[in-house]
């Protein structure tokens, strides 16, 4: 707690600030996404999304990036206040927030599973139909992604009720294991994550659909450091420095299987 | 699987290293507010100058009135603004400072009439006696007006500070971490695994430095009252 | 002593001490003050007589400016406060304050300080005295009430008649150019009765300055300088305790006094 | 600061349909309170035997708990008592739609019953013992005493602070989302998390808050008019 | 009018209304009832004289249950209270003290009520009578005191004396067998004084008996049967008027009689 103390103002009052032809950038990261972002236990960031930065800011000279983990109310509206130049944490794309921000090119992919109990028939989002998921907070990038499947598949009704706290994830999946609802709509890292307390095991089903994730800037800075950074997402992407990231992460390569989805050329 | 016991040891010395934050988060809002509340008070009861009166009931209803989060983020994010726009970046300041000056406005306003409930109890005759022996409002309020209107107050205040103390949870949400915020990082951490245990520790902590709180609190009371009850 | 002032609405004399031009007050639509003016000069004793009601505690009270007059000219010790020009700044409320103290009808002693603290409080805050000195002087004031060997109670801890007492010294202690006095008598017996009114009596001698408002008629005739019977919020009567007890010029007074005669019952 | 008016305008419908549920959340709530706070208030002041000191000790634990984990522990309590009870009463387990309304109120009833138990405890205690002897010499039992001359005066008295916890209680019962109970500031949350407009969506919730709060502020004030008019002069001036 | 009594510590004869035996109490340390005891006839009027500080106040709270003695038996109206027992049931306490009302040193109005409601409170509420009966009742009180036309006044807007006449209006207004008067005129002017007094005359002849505290000695003589004097917290003479105050026995009681001839200050 320093009350570091106020300095007179010099140029601007944005959150980025250039020295000597460097531009220092705020990248804020969700505080509570783990693996994609997240505070490890002194509250420094952490994750997928910060070693992707690091690589984008190695390629990048005349920008230093600096990072911070905020809440994610907090950082959303720290953004778009422009407290912060940019936020990373695993955030889908919909128009509204195309809208309020500037959304970067997908720079990693997100897949949906569904965990459901071991004998379970089902294996997709169609077999679903006339069933339910566990509760999905609104606010929940997944929440996003099936409204957004739901929308491309009319002739499928599945029920996802909302709630307006978030359980974890362990509560989910013993709520499928009690048979309250019939499946998690989660990733296997996630499932992952907590599958060792269950004690039981469920099923996981293959990736029954995927979404890019996006880096949201805040809207009245310029496009120069968008597209500078969209630019070397492409390039690491294509030249496998960021697979090499996802195989570390996640035990898998992200782009490939987005590839096979059709998410990624 | 981790036991309950394992996953409690091992959060506990970071929830403990994290209590001086939370005093810290506690402590300053309580004694500024006291002050505050006192002025914002007195600008209400004295009913002196009508202009100053609305401007404190309007204040005090918007403190009071609106959701604490959104205090917050008008502190968090419009505060550096409104500095930066009479001449001094503070953008360096940390999340802490903001917490507590937005505790503090926020605290001063439901202080302000609690200690008015104090006031209201207070038997005029005490007021003009002190008057009457030449005291300025100065003194007359330190050695008549609080005394007497803390007797009264203190049970109030003392659960205004309680609230406060575990208020400072909320430091979280802007980034100032205390116990909750160690708390909830360790949560998301560990994948949700454990949640009500380390919840359950992170009560416990809260639960004891609010007794202790309230013991204290009780003790002073009765020793302010002492000039009430019979003489034993 | 000091002589006789004149009657009402003359000029202040140089030894005017507490000098009281046209008060008027109204409590809501109650006019409780109509027109009172009277001078005192330095170390008189005024007594006021009156029904009860008559506005005695109101006047009192607003020459301690504990009461904003509606209107009226009010100086004591020299500081003026001119209530027609609207209200006067708290500082000089403060100044003319300091000059006075009080002794209230309902006592009103600091519920929470001891009977020591009720006397000294004055002494140390307003006056800047040493504590020890505060001491000695507040002992001295409560030996002449007779409340010695209650210092260290608190004022719910004790009778009505001791709680008087200790109003009393309070007000003593501050040794203040003018004293007022509402009924300071009332609780208390014969006995303390005259005790007290002795040592009112002695700290007159002293040059003080008194205004009692009292129901004691034996004591008005024998201690004070002038009286004033007053009725309705107005001066009835305003002269000398031997012509205004004694010689009563009004029917209102000369009834008033009858009931002192009518006091044996029989 | 950078706000999308258009979507404040356009999210208030949202957010003002969501205040029923918050009034009604906040009332109950209150109500229960209200009650508990006079219970122990009632056995603190009384002295009741063992009474007072296990409310004294309720109380304190309720106080140190944050309100937070007292919901969630009504969130993970609830299926479990429920299904205690399942075909009792006509009742029958159903998973999906579990009773959390009550668990809020009843979470949200001793929080604050705890707080407001110490506001009815100090103003008892500021009313002067006068006032229940000169009661008592007229004959008048203590519960006619009570009703007839100190519990009007209390009601005075406490009025900053009752008004202080209603409108502590009313913004409190956000944290009611946490077991599922829909109120105003989640409702205005989740409505903007298509485009993450939650500062904006907060501020609408906060004008209706604030409407509110300044209505009950008024409502407190008239009281103190009625109720507390013999503190007031008869329209006079005093310096 | 009754016979008097005879001295303390004898047998309650049958027109006994208020009997006190051996009467103790104690605040802390300080013993301010020692050993107190006397009875008093149905519609006798006893007074009692002491100085400021000899526990009168607590005899009469005593006698009305509001200070709880250390030991001693107090009846009124053939409900008796063995203090000696340990604590009464508030049930009877209760039953007890509905034979009584009270004037209190203080006055303790009802802050929140207006003075008519200040006086129609017992009688509706304990005495459930209704409102009409209630407020005719309470004029007539407040006429006998001179406060028509005050009706709906709150008790901080009046004087000190016109508390006083609300608070024996009240007391007046209940009708009970015993009424205990705490200093009933010590704010009031000599005019009020004899009226309050006559009404009171009026109320004992009615056969209501009365306990009065007072320091008007020409009331003690005039008005009441028994006269008690106490001096720290004993009864030091109890007899007939005429022996008490006039033939005092102990030099305790000349010397305090003594100093209303003093009174005159020459
Ligand atoms: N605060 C008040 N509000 C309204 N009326 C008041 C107030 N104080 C006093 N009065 C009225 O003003 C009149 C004068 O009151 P005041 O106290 O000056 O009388 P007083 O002469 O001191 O009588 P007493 O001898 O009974 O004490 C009374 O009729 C009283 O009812
Ligand atoms: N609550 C109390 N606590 C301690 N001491 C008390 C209390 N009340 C009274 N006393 C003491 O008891 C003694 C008797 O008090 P009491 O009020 O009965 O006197 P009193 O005869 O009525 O005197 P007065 O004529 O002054 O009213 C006094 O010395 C007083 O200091
Ligand atoms: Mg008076
Ligand atoms: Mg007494």
């Amino acid at each position: 707690f320093g009350l570091a103390g106020c300095s007179k103002v010099s140029d601007s009052q944005s959150a980025s600030s250039s020295n000597g032809g460097v531009t220092t950038i705020n990248f804020v990261l969700e505080s509570n996404d783990k693996p994609y972002a997240y505070a490890d236990e002194n509250g420094n960031p952490a994750g997928f999304d910060l070693d992707v930065l690091k690589a984008i800011d190695d390629k990048l000279d005349n920008y230093s990036f600096k990072y911070q983990v905020q809440d994610y109310d907090t950082a959303l509206v720290g953004i778009k206040q422009g407290k912060y130049d940019a936020l990373i944490g695993a955030f889908f794309e919909t128009p509204a927030r195309a809208e309020e921000y500037q959304l970067s090119t997908p720079y990693n992919y997100y897949f949906m599973n569904l965990i459901v109990p071991e004998n379970s028939s089902i294996n997709s989002l169609e077999d679903l139909n006339g069933k339910s998921v566990a509760p999905i907070v609104p606010t929940d990038g997944r929440y996003v992604a099936i409204e957004n499947w739901l929308q491309r598949h009319p002739d499928v009704k599945i029920d996802v009720p909302t709630v307006s706290n978030q359980e974890t994830f362990q509560n989910m999946i013993n709520e499928v294991h009690d048979g309250t609802y019939d499946a998690v709509y989660l990733s296997k890292e996630q499932y992952d994550g907590v599958k060792d307390a269950l004690g039981y095991s469920m099923k996981v089903t293959d990736v029954v659909d995927g979404a890019g994730t996006v880096i949201l800037y805040n809207k009245d800075n310029g496009t120069d450091l968008k597209n500078d950074v969209d630019t070397q997402i492409s390039a690491l992407i294509n030249d496998g420095t960021f697979s090499d990231l996802s195989n570390k992460w996640f035990g898998q390569d992200n782009y490939a299987i987005a590839k096979n989805l059709g998410l990624l050329s | 699987m981790e036991s309950p016991m394992q996953i409690v040891s091992k959060v506990l010395p970071g929830i403990i290293a994290h209590i001086p934050q939370t005093l810290l988060y506690w402590f300053l809002p309580s004694v500024l507010a006291l002050f505050f509340g006192a002025l914002l008070c007195w600008a209400r009861v004295s009913n002196r100058h009508r202009p100053l009166y609305w401007i404190c009931t309007v204040v005090i209803s918007f403190f009071r009135g609106t959701p604490g989060i959104v205090q917050i983020y008008i502190v968090f994010f419009g505060l550096p603004k409104l500095i930066w726009a009479i001449g001094y970046d503070v953008s360096d300041w940390t999340a802490g400072v903001y917490f507590v000056i937005a505790t503090t406005l926020n605290l001063s306003c439901f202080m302000a009439e609690t200690l008015r409930g104090g006031y209201l109890a207070l038997d005029r005759g005490q007021v003009e006696a002190g008057l009457s022996i030449g005291f300025s409002r100065v003194q007359n309020f330190v050695h008549v007006i609080a005394p007497q209107t803390l007797k009264v107050a203190l049970l109030n205040i003392k659960n205004l500070e309680i609230d406060v103390l575990k208020d400072t949870s909320v430091a979280y949400t802007i980034g100032a971490v205390e116990i909750m915020g160690y708390a909830n990082r360790m949560i998301s951490l560990r994948s949700g695994l454990g949640q009500l245990w380390i919840l359950g520790t992170a009560a416990v902590i809260y639960f004891i430095m609010c007794t202790v709180l309230e013991v204290a609190f009780n003790l002073a009371t009765r020793r302010i009252s002492r000039f009430e009850g019979v003489s034993r | 002593m000091a002589e006789l002032s004149a009657a009402g609405g003359t000029k202040p004399t140089e030894s005017t001490v507490v000098s009281v031009q046209g008060l008027k007050k109204s409590f809501g639509k109650t006019e409780v003050l109509k027109d009172v003016s009277f001078d005192v000069s330095q170390g008189q004793v005024l007594s006021i007589l009156g029904p009860s009601g008559s506005g005695k505690t109101t006047m009192l009270r607003c020459i301690n400016a504990l009461e904003r007059p509606d209107s009226g000219v009010i100086s004591v010790d020299g500081i003026s406060l001119d209530y027609g020009q609207g209200k006067p700044r708290f500082r000089d409320v403060l100044r003319q304050r300091r000059h006075t103290a009080m002794v209230f009808q309902h006592y009103n002693l600091f519920k929470n300080k001891t009977v020591l603290h009720n006397v000294t409080e004055g002494l140390t805050v307003v006056q800047r005295k040493k504590s020890e000195e505060a001491d000695a002087i507040a002992r001295d004031a409560l030996e002449a009430v007779g409340m010695t060997g209650f210092e260290d109670r608190y004022p719910s801890h004790l009778s009505g008649g001791q709680q008087q007492r200790v109003s009393i010294a309070r007000a003593l202690a501050l040794n203040p150019s003018v004293i007022l006095f509402d009924e300071p008598t009332s609780a208390l017996d014969p006995e303390r009765v005259n005790e007290v009114l002795k040592t009112m009596k002695d700290i007159a001698a002293r040059g003080v300055t008194m205004i009692v408002v009292t129901h004691e008629i034996r004591f008005a005739r024998a201690v004070s300088d002038t009286v004033i019977f007053m009725d309705c919020g107005r001066i009835v009567e305003h002269g000398a305790p031997q012509q205004v007890i004694d010689h009563p010029q009004t029917e209102r007074l000369q009834e008033f006094l009858n009931s002192l005669a009518a006091h044996e019952f029989e | 600061m950078n706000l999308d008016v258009d979507f404040m305008i356009s999210d208030m419908p949202t957010v003002v349909a969501a205040l029923p549920s918050t009034l009604i959340l906040s009332l109950d709530s209150m109500l229960w309170a209200l009650v508990f706070a006079l219970i122990c208030g009632g056995a603190q002041l009384a002295r009741v035997p063992v009474l007072d000191k296990v409310t004294l000790v309720i109380n304190t634990f309720i106080k140190g708990i944050p309100l937070v984990v007292q919901l969630l522990f009504c969130y993970y309590a609830v299926p479990y008592v429920v299904k205690w009870f399942d075909g009792l009463m006509h009742r029958t387990y159903d998973p999906q739609h579990l009773p959390y309304f009550g668990a809020a109120v009843l979470a949200l009833a001793l929080n604050f019953g705890a707080y407001i138990t110490d506001v009815v405890i100090s103003s008892t205690r500021a009313i002067d013992r006068g006032q229940w002897e000169s009661a008592y010499a007229c004959g008048m039992t203590r519960f006619q005493a009570l009703r007839r001359v100190v519990a009007p005066q209390i009601v005075v008295i406490s009025l900053p602070n009752m008004t202080n916890y209603f409108i502590w209680l009313l913004k409190g019962t956000s944290l009611a989302s946490i077991v599922n109970v829909v109120e105003m500031l989640t409702t205005a949350r989740l409505s903007a998390a298509d485009g993450y407009q939650f500062l904006e969506a907060y501020i609408d919730a906060a004008i209706i808050y604030w409407i509110v709060c300044a209505f009950i502020e008024w409502l407190s004030g008239r009281i103190y008019h009625s109720a507390g008019s013999y503190l007031l002069p008869p329209n006079a001036s005093t310096a």
